[in-house]
């Protein structure tokens, strides 16, 4: 699938009844995303939004054919309503929540795998098919349709280049958040294969972190010749102490295993142009782009 | 959460995993008492959470119970790598005949679980796997079949074991793994894994718990971890018992963000324009305004920081009650440092009006709030 | 192996599943004590391993604690279809507002799980499962997936229920599950579940546990399981007590096979021949003689049996061997009772000839074998 | 897979170096089964009657490429064993051992449909290729090529029939027994499907008793045409009480299910000749086969 989502995509909200889950079901229905249905177990039969809420999604599949889901639940309970998501055949299931424990998004990701099913997060921003639809939390003011498709490990700082992307003139096709967590559902050789394949994208944007070998691996596909966009990356975490943890479980460098500049150096011999500082990515993206 | 090593043997005695005889002491009084119930040659071993004790002294052998309160004292009254010690653990001196490497830990790229094996025990194992990685066996574990016993019996045949010993050491990398999930580890070690005679030891032990799984191991969380804040500064401690996000440097920006990439993007941004920050402190996204105010009036309060830049990309949060938190948190911090402000989001120009009339700087992007906060600091 | 309802009920608390408050009595004064600790009206019920015990006359009601003595009295003294009673529960006297049912039982077919739930609970469910089917839930569980928080909401919602009685019930089907699996359940069912104002509680409690699985219940083992041999006649405890697979009919020809399939078919062909079988008695398949002779003791002991018809199959086992247990036990037991004997496998006719010298009809058929036994018992 | 194994097929025995394993290891290579490998874990590096033995699978696997595997493993460790064997591949998997719990039957039995594995048993005396090879415990001597097909819960019982055909002069193509417990792998319909196939069975003999559905899902089998050769039934158990275990777990009367009398009419209704006495069996046979 390389759309993961589109306008016509009917959606679950898991969670929906709780702050965020709340909040964000109005951002998104204001967005234009199909917002279908939502569960949060023992609050059936009420709404959100005027979004009708089940208590489980076994009902919630019966009496609105939701596609896809996306999902506020607290950390204790990801796990669980995760396969019940899986089990119902959801796709994709966008996990928003932070602070999944590592075992539980092993289990959640290998059960999903096993159905077909695609995992974005968890500790996502969530995706967003700009002009379209979003299944996420990000600040939609940021985006403007355009050729750009971002895809990152980061939430804030891909708003941050989102803004200067659009603030340039350029505009974005889909964004992507992959989840700050050691273990998520997508990687950036996943995101880039879909990119490849979407007429809508002209160029992609790469923001990685410190931090495991993600990165590494999203150049050696794009040397083997699986991605043939022009690229932009940008890559946080120069500053950080190995073996110290910047902020959430993802951004830690392990031994000499991801480093910044290791991250860095990959990437420009896989010929993607590394931006020293955020605000160069737009900028080379436009030379780029002509 | 990191386990020092006295707790993770607890651990792994729970487990049935095999560790030395052997006790933790915090006065010499104690050690000379553990050395002579243990009886023979004792190690004593600095209680720090940080690698490579042999080798910066933290691991002193001792022939009698009095030699073992001398070592004991030494290691007592000194630091590791500019950590104090607390605790000695004073254990058995094991007749070792080979050195072995036994770990668990999470492989990111295949989403799962993969238990490391090598004869090559007893020495830094990034290392082996990069000088020789083909002494280094990988057992990956399909997450929804388990590593089995069986698993565990083939990663103990292509160490080069039979027969009894071959069964024994399936037994402890199935603990070691049944371990490694039942308590949600991160990383597990045991290095070395230490044949003697025809059993096996676990000589060291390393146990780093995932800290988003702490809300189900109240156990853990209650007798153990005790030992991580020892690593911590002074202000890194504060930091921690606020409930911030923080990494201490060495420079004089202070520098708040929220999101680990914009605020390690910030970082990497004052450093390019040759400043040097003193610290991370991450926020989290969509931080509330009272929260904002903390961590401002936490590093308005560090007198090593001389400029202070707070980068807020606020997105859906409402940026002029952000606005007030900072100008709040300077009146009563009463300190005059330079706060340099990047603030972008819903409301964006009230909050800008905020800031500038309580006298900060705000600029409309990173790259120059970085360059300000620099300049303001005493350039490169 | 069955546990009895209370046995059942103390599994059940430590699984978190809400039993009413009561307590086990073995004497008058002992049931008195505990319905004064409860208060209020109680319920007396005898504690033994059979059905309908309510129809029976096992369950009796009282008001005091007096009355709760004279209704213990009254069933300790008596026996329900024809199991003494040597133990009452008495239990608080719930106010039921509705009776469900949720059991956990093995599907052959699937081979799996499956849980079962119904709103026409405190009745025979089998009776509610062939008249009304669309009343029972059936939730199969994936052996892999397991049975999980929102199937067992699934199936509280299924059943009607919603808000806090969905999320109460589901619990109670989730823990009934996990019971189940952990404590290797056959059969498990709450019939009824009762709702109580706003909670459930188990009203009655039924679990039979894989026999196959005891090996690795101790601990259940050793505290339960006594009032599955109350059940038994003293014969069948003798039985029990020698390891003999063993069933107790009313006839007086003793059976005696190796393997279930043969073993039945022997007992069919006696009854097709119209004679009466005494016994299942099963040796297994490969049955080694020292069994065989205790088994041909055992039955010669029994003295309704008239005549003792053994049916052996050895297949690759001696015969000449099986044969001499067969002789020795009638030899030991100095009993004349005739003996009809089938065997076959290796070294037949070497057994045949040590049967007949030792004065052993043998036959060469089960037919032949059966026929004649039916015979010398008397025939029809 | 219509034969499950054949003369060719390449064996491994699990738990080859206990007392059963060792003794039908011999009778089965006497019989012409090609055993080509054994495992028990901590014995490797030996051999049993010329067959070398290994402490894992995956190293008889690399060593001598087995294809099936029969178990003789006592049951506290029959589920891992089996386990390990479907992780390796190996099809079918004959667990000869008695007194497996249902839980590990149900979770082996599982894994291996998820990998399309067949398993026979457990508690099942196993199946026999007459003339070809033998992965099981049955005597040889009571079979002798023919065209009959055999398909039984019970395993004594089971060679009470054989020799009775074989006695008649006819004789037997295969013989599977399926087990005799609640819960096994294969089910009549399942070995049904087989021999409707299996040019060189031309009857087929079923052998059932009290307990569960599985005759009267094959007798429903029948009647919708699924199975269309001669078919001669015997059902043990009918002086069965109910609730009382006659022997092993599978031959139960629970509640008015799975009487004799049920299952015997069932299969009647179906067209299948029923005998009342084991020797009724080959008589009808002879009759039917002509």
């Amino acid at each position: 699938m390389v759309r993961f989502v589109d306008k016509g995509t009917r959606v679950l909200v898991q969670g929906i009844t709780g702050t965020q889950g709340r909040f964000h079901t109005r951002l998104m229905l204001e967005y234009g995303t199909k917002i279908v249905a939502g569960v949060t177990p023992g609050r059936g039969r009420g709404e959100v939004e005027g979004v009708p809420v089940f208590d489980t999604v076994f009902e919630a599949l019966e009496e609105a054919d939701p596609e896809a889901s996306i999902m506020f639940v607290p950390a204790p309970q990801a796990k669980e309503a995760a396969l019940e998501a899986i089990e119902a055949g959801l796709n994709p299931i966008v996990i928003i929540t932070e602070g999944v424990p590592i075992k539980d998004s092993i289990e959640i990701i290998a059960r999903a795998r096993r159905r077909g099913i695609t995992i974005i997060g968890p500790n996502t921003p969530g995706i967003i098919r700009v002009g379209e639809c979003k299944l996420g939390i990000m600040p939609s003011g940021v985006f403007r349709k355009g050729r750009v498709g971002i895809v990152s490990r980061s939430g804030t700082l891909t708003y941050e280049v989102a803004a200067q992307i659009t603030r340039a003139g350029l505009g974005e096709s889909t964004c992507i958040g992959i989840g700050g967590d050691p273990v998520v559902g997508l990687d950036f050789v996943d995101v880039l294969r879909c990119f490849q394949e979407d007429g809508e994208t002209e160029a992609v944007v790469l923001i990685g972190e410190i931090g495991g070998d993600a990165e590494e691996r999203a150049a050696a596909f794009i040397s083997e010749g699986g991605f043939t966009k022009p690229t932009v990356a940008y890559i946080a975490g120069r500053t950080a102490i190995p073996g110290r943890r910047m902020g959430h479980a993802g951004a830690i460098v392990e031994g000499n295993m991801g480093t910044a500049e290791g991250k860095m150096e990959a990437l420009r011999s896989a010929g993607v142009h590394v931006g020293s500082l955020p605000g160069e990515v737009a900028k080379a993206l436009k030379r780029m782009m002509g | 959460m990191k386990l020092l090593e006295y707790e993770a043997k607890e651990v792994f005695r729970g487990f049935g995993i095999p560790v030395p005889r052997g006790k933790v002491a915090e006065s010499v009084e104690e050690a000379i008492r553990v050395a002579e119930m243990i009886g023979g040659q004792v190690v004593i071993k600095a209680q720090v959470p940080v690698g490579g004790r042999g080798k910066a002294g933290g691991i002193l052998l001792a022939e009698t119970p009095e030699k073992a309160g001398e070592a004991a004292a030494r290691l007592l009254a000194s630091g590791v790598r500019g950590i104090k010690v607390r605790r000695v653990l004073v254990e058995e001196r094991l007749k070792i005949e080979k050195e072995l490497y036994l770990g668990f830990t999470v492989d990111r790229r295949y989403r799962t679980y993969v238990i490391l094996a090598s004869c090559e025990g007893g020495v830094d194992i990034e290392e082996v796997a990069s000088r020789t990685p083909e002494k280094i066996i990988k057992q990956y574990v399909d997450p929804i079949e388990g590593f089995r016993p069986y698993h565990a019996r083939w990663v103990a045949r292509r160490l080069g074991f039979s027969g009894g010993l071959m069964m024994k050491l399936s037994e402890i990398a199935m603990r070691l793994y049944n371990l490694g999930v039942e308590a949600d580890a991160e990383i597990l070690e045991i290095n070395p894994l230490a044949l003697v005679g025809e059993d096996f030891v676990a000589a060291d032990a390393r146990l780093n718990i995932d800290d988003n799984a702490l809300f189900r191991h109240g156990n853990l969380l209650q007798s153990y971890g005790g030992g991580e804040l020892e690593g911590l500064s002074e202000v890194e401690r504060e930091a921690r018992r606020l409930g911030l996000t923080y990494v201490e440097l060495d420079g004089d920006i202070g520098i708040i963000g929220n999101g680990a990439g914009l605020t390690m993007a910030t970082l990497d941004t004052v450093t390019l324009y040759g400043g040097r920050p003193r610290n991370f402190l991450d926020l989290g996204g969509g931080a509330p305004p009272e929260r904002v105010e903390q961590a401002v009036t936490f590093l308005l309060n560090d007198k090593r920081i001389k400029v202070l830049l707070v980068n807020i990309l606020g997105g859906i949060t409402r940026c002029d009650e952000i606005a007030k938190g900072i100008v709040n948190a300077r009146l009563k911090a009463g300190v005059t440092k330079p706060i340099v402000v990047r603030l972008s989001g819903t409301n964006e120009e009230e909050g800008i009006r905020i800031l500038r009339e309580g006298g900060m700087e705000v600029m409309g992007t990173m790259e120059e709030a970085a360059e300000r906060s620099v300049l303001l600091a005493g350039g490169r």
